[in-house]
């Protein structure tokens, strides 16, 4: 019988190993998997690549992942937000590599992974300096660059609400990556406020499909990283 | 303050721009001073907002605490409006990459007379890369408007013949709102289109790096059309 | 003001030109926008070509338009239906140009063509006669053919609800090609059994957002074409 | 009839096909027998069902008249299980093309020794051709099987050296089901796994245009793994 839940984000976690590439949900705090990051520092994984809209606020969440030393590189549109201090600090001292991708081939990119999709074109970026080196092509009388698909050996995604088989749906604009993530890595992995009995969420309104999702962990009451930082924490 | 202010506000030059924004406009605004657009846009006209972070339909800022994941693309709380619709990031691009956005408002650090946009990053050894969503949005959008001052805090001129920063996209601006003048870009180069009230042309012209072109006899209105 | 609604089929349909390319949302019957087709036909445009996953059966809706020698090439995945007698027909006579496109590629062609994008890499059709005169690349270990972007200046599409501002939700295995019709031609033409108030689609649950609608029309209830099929009924 | 029925019924062959799908496995059936698989799972096993126009957790058919908007890719209407989810076909095929569908069960017209299917066309110069979603399932799923008779109607083996039919994929097929024989593709080519009882393998080999390999001492389970 299928049953995805798993009782604790220690369990969910496991098996991340080092060198693996990892993709976590969230725009800055909407849909960012907070305590399955918190999980995945205690468990010790490192030389990870990490693909996230961003870097990381504080020293919770992504942010303290990287503090710890455990990304070696980040794959993001926008690592500069309010309160980002640990990227850059790594940065500049040359202790993390970074890929700058346009937030929209981002998007592309990981939803082009998921769906078998090796390689498209996108007008995006032509004449700036994150088209070097890329191969280009004119279609009509525009040029585009050919830009690959993404894949991580994990994701950690975030949600309001999941069903047993890994039905799951969001919360407003803590949606955005989540849900192409989950189609785009090997074990998808869930932190979800609540579970719900089957049926209970409308099959009209499902995001993400079960197919997508391996472990699904409750997290009743997430913590927000807004807060956190407020509060001056850091982890662990 | 070293120097009088001369021109439009920030918030006015919000509101000239706001003028031009047409009745069922689908729009992205950048962060900044675009952001103040939405709250002059004249009375009678229905225009939907949408933020690339997966919301079409986005309201003002809460007049309570707000959603912490009800937010727009420069992370601040917002609202939504009836009728509004969330949906993922690869979606949320089909919008803006597809052309669907009629009409995208930002922010900029130069403007070139060929119509070259730069706006994300100074070139700067030590400066942290940031690109977000600005390159699709300028790829995409079939008409982008630029507010920004005539020059930098410390004089030099954002509209120059050539961009020194690294582009965002080339030649993607349609039109130019400053505290001096709403400004075209035309085949020929920037084209003045109207001067903010008690500002001559030699003025604006000085506070460029690049040729303007007078006011045209008979204006050209193309870069309304979305 | 917003209010993408008209008052009749005829009139959402005027402007589709000789040589149009028109999208027909439906999979079979289900979301097979019939009343659309119907106006269609008598509104005279001719020269059509026309993308669906089928070419229509009996001799209403879709079939009915290809009867009329209005559609000059169909684009499709599986032209060969039950009842399905007019278009092999035509086919065989030389009078109806076909292009065979595998489902899932059709499918991600028009999703291409709605998101910008001029092309893309896939597997699917690689080694046969479909594959034959395209583009050729290997990634990793598998070979992919280039396959492009689809758009049309029409699509007619056809679903559950709508608001004024064009936010449709559809009902169950008829949602299929309809949605991302939607996003891929200029204008948008949609047939709903009922418009609602504004707010009563939950936000979280629309499928095809307004900014993808241009035109909607209330068919209250609309035909079923195995019901028409069975009935023996031809139009006009 | 002009011959007696040898080996399995079709609802058997569907029946042993059965056997082989795994509990929790994602499973798309093709049109036919391959439809009849979903009735023969054995008790205790959870198996959800795809099918590409739209629906994850495809039900049986409708004891009623079903929703004419409820229907399976061979467009007959079908019901939902609790926890299913509708879709648009873009997203359908993410589910195939992307390889998250565990297993598809097929019909073949052929099957050759390297594993090419032909499925969708006998070629003919007047056929109408029709390849529906064959092409994407083949080229995204991990695990094919195929049900089929050994031959066609008149006689003619539907295993074969080399397919003379338009191909639907290359080197696609993983195991095949016929009345007389369980049959995997291995590098060597058609490899038996199983007779039906009853026949021997002579019967088998001469029903085929292409040479099989005898059981194997130490049967290689590699197939079943998705």
């Amino acid at each position: 019988m299928i049953d995805k839940r798993v009782p604790t984000a220690q369990e969910a976690v496991a098996d991340i190993f080092d060198g693996a590439t990892v993709m976590v949900g969230g725009f800055g705090e909407a849909g960012s998997p907070i305590e399955l990051i918190h999980a995945l520092i205690d468990q010790g994984a490192s030389d990870l690549t990490v693909v996230n809209n961003n870097a990381g606020s504080g020293e919770v969440g992504l942010a303290a992942l990287i503090k710890a030393g455990r990304v070696s590189k980040m794959i993001c549109s926008y690592p500069r937000t309010a309160n980002s201090t640990v990227f850059p600090e790594m940065y500049r001292a040359g202790r993390i590599a970074l890929e700058l991708v346009p937030q929209g081939t981002l998007a592309e990119r990981i939803r082009a992974g998921g769906a078998g999709i090796p390689a498209f074109f996108t007008a995006t970026s032509v004449g700036t300096p994150l088209a070097e080196g890329k191969e280009h092509r004119t279609f009509g009388e525009t040029e585009y660059v050919l830009e690959h698909g993404l894949t991580a050996d994990f994701s950690l995604i975030k949600c309001r609400r999941a069903d047993h088989l890994g039905n799951l749906v969001y919360n407003k604009t803590a949606r955005n990556f989540n849900p192409i993530m989950a189609t785009a890595s090997r074990t998808t992995i869930v932190q979800t406020d609540e579970i719900v009995r089957l049926g209970a969420i409308d099959s009209e309104a499902v995001v993400t499909q079960g197919i997508f999702v391996d472990r699904i962990v409750t997290v009743e009451n997430p913590a927000l990283e807004s807060d956190l930082v407020h509060k001056g924490m850091s982890y662990p | 303050m070293s120097e009088a202010v001369i021109g439009l506000t920030r918030d006015e030059m919000a509101m000239r721009a706001a003028l031009d924004i047409p009745d069922g406009a689908y729009v992205n605004l950048g962060i900044g001073i675009p952001e103040m657009v939405a709250a002059h846009v004249p009375a009678g006209r229905e225009v939907i907002y949408h933020t690339e972070n997966g919301l079409l339909g986005m309201g003002p800022s809460p007049t309570d605490d707000g959603d912490p994941e009800l937010i727009n693309a420069g992370k601040r709380r917002v609202t939504a409006i009836e009728g509004a619709s969330y949906f993922h990031h690869a979606d949320s691009f089909v919008m803006i990459r597809g052309g669907h956005i009629d009409l995208c408002v930002l922010g900029a650090l130069q403007v070139a007379s060929n119509g070259d946009l730069a706006n994300w990053s100074t070139g700067g050894p030590d400066a942290i890369p940031a690109v977000g969503g600005a390159m699709d949005l300028v790829a995409g959008v079939p008409t982008i408007y630029v507010i920004t001052q005539q020059t930098t805090r410390d004089g030099k001129p954002k509209l120059v013949e050539q961009c020194t920063y690294p582009l965002t996209g080339r030649g993607v601006v349609d039109r130019i709102y400053t505290e001096l003048a709403v400004i075209d870009l035309s085949d020929a180069g920037f084209q003045l289109v109207e001067l903010t009230d008690g500002i001559d042309f030699g003025y604006v012209q000085s506070r460029m790096d690049a040729s303007l072109a007078p006011i045209a006899e008979r204006q050209e209105d193309s870069v309304h059309a979305t």
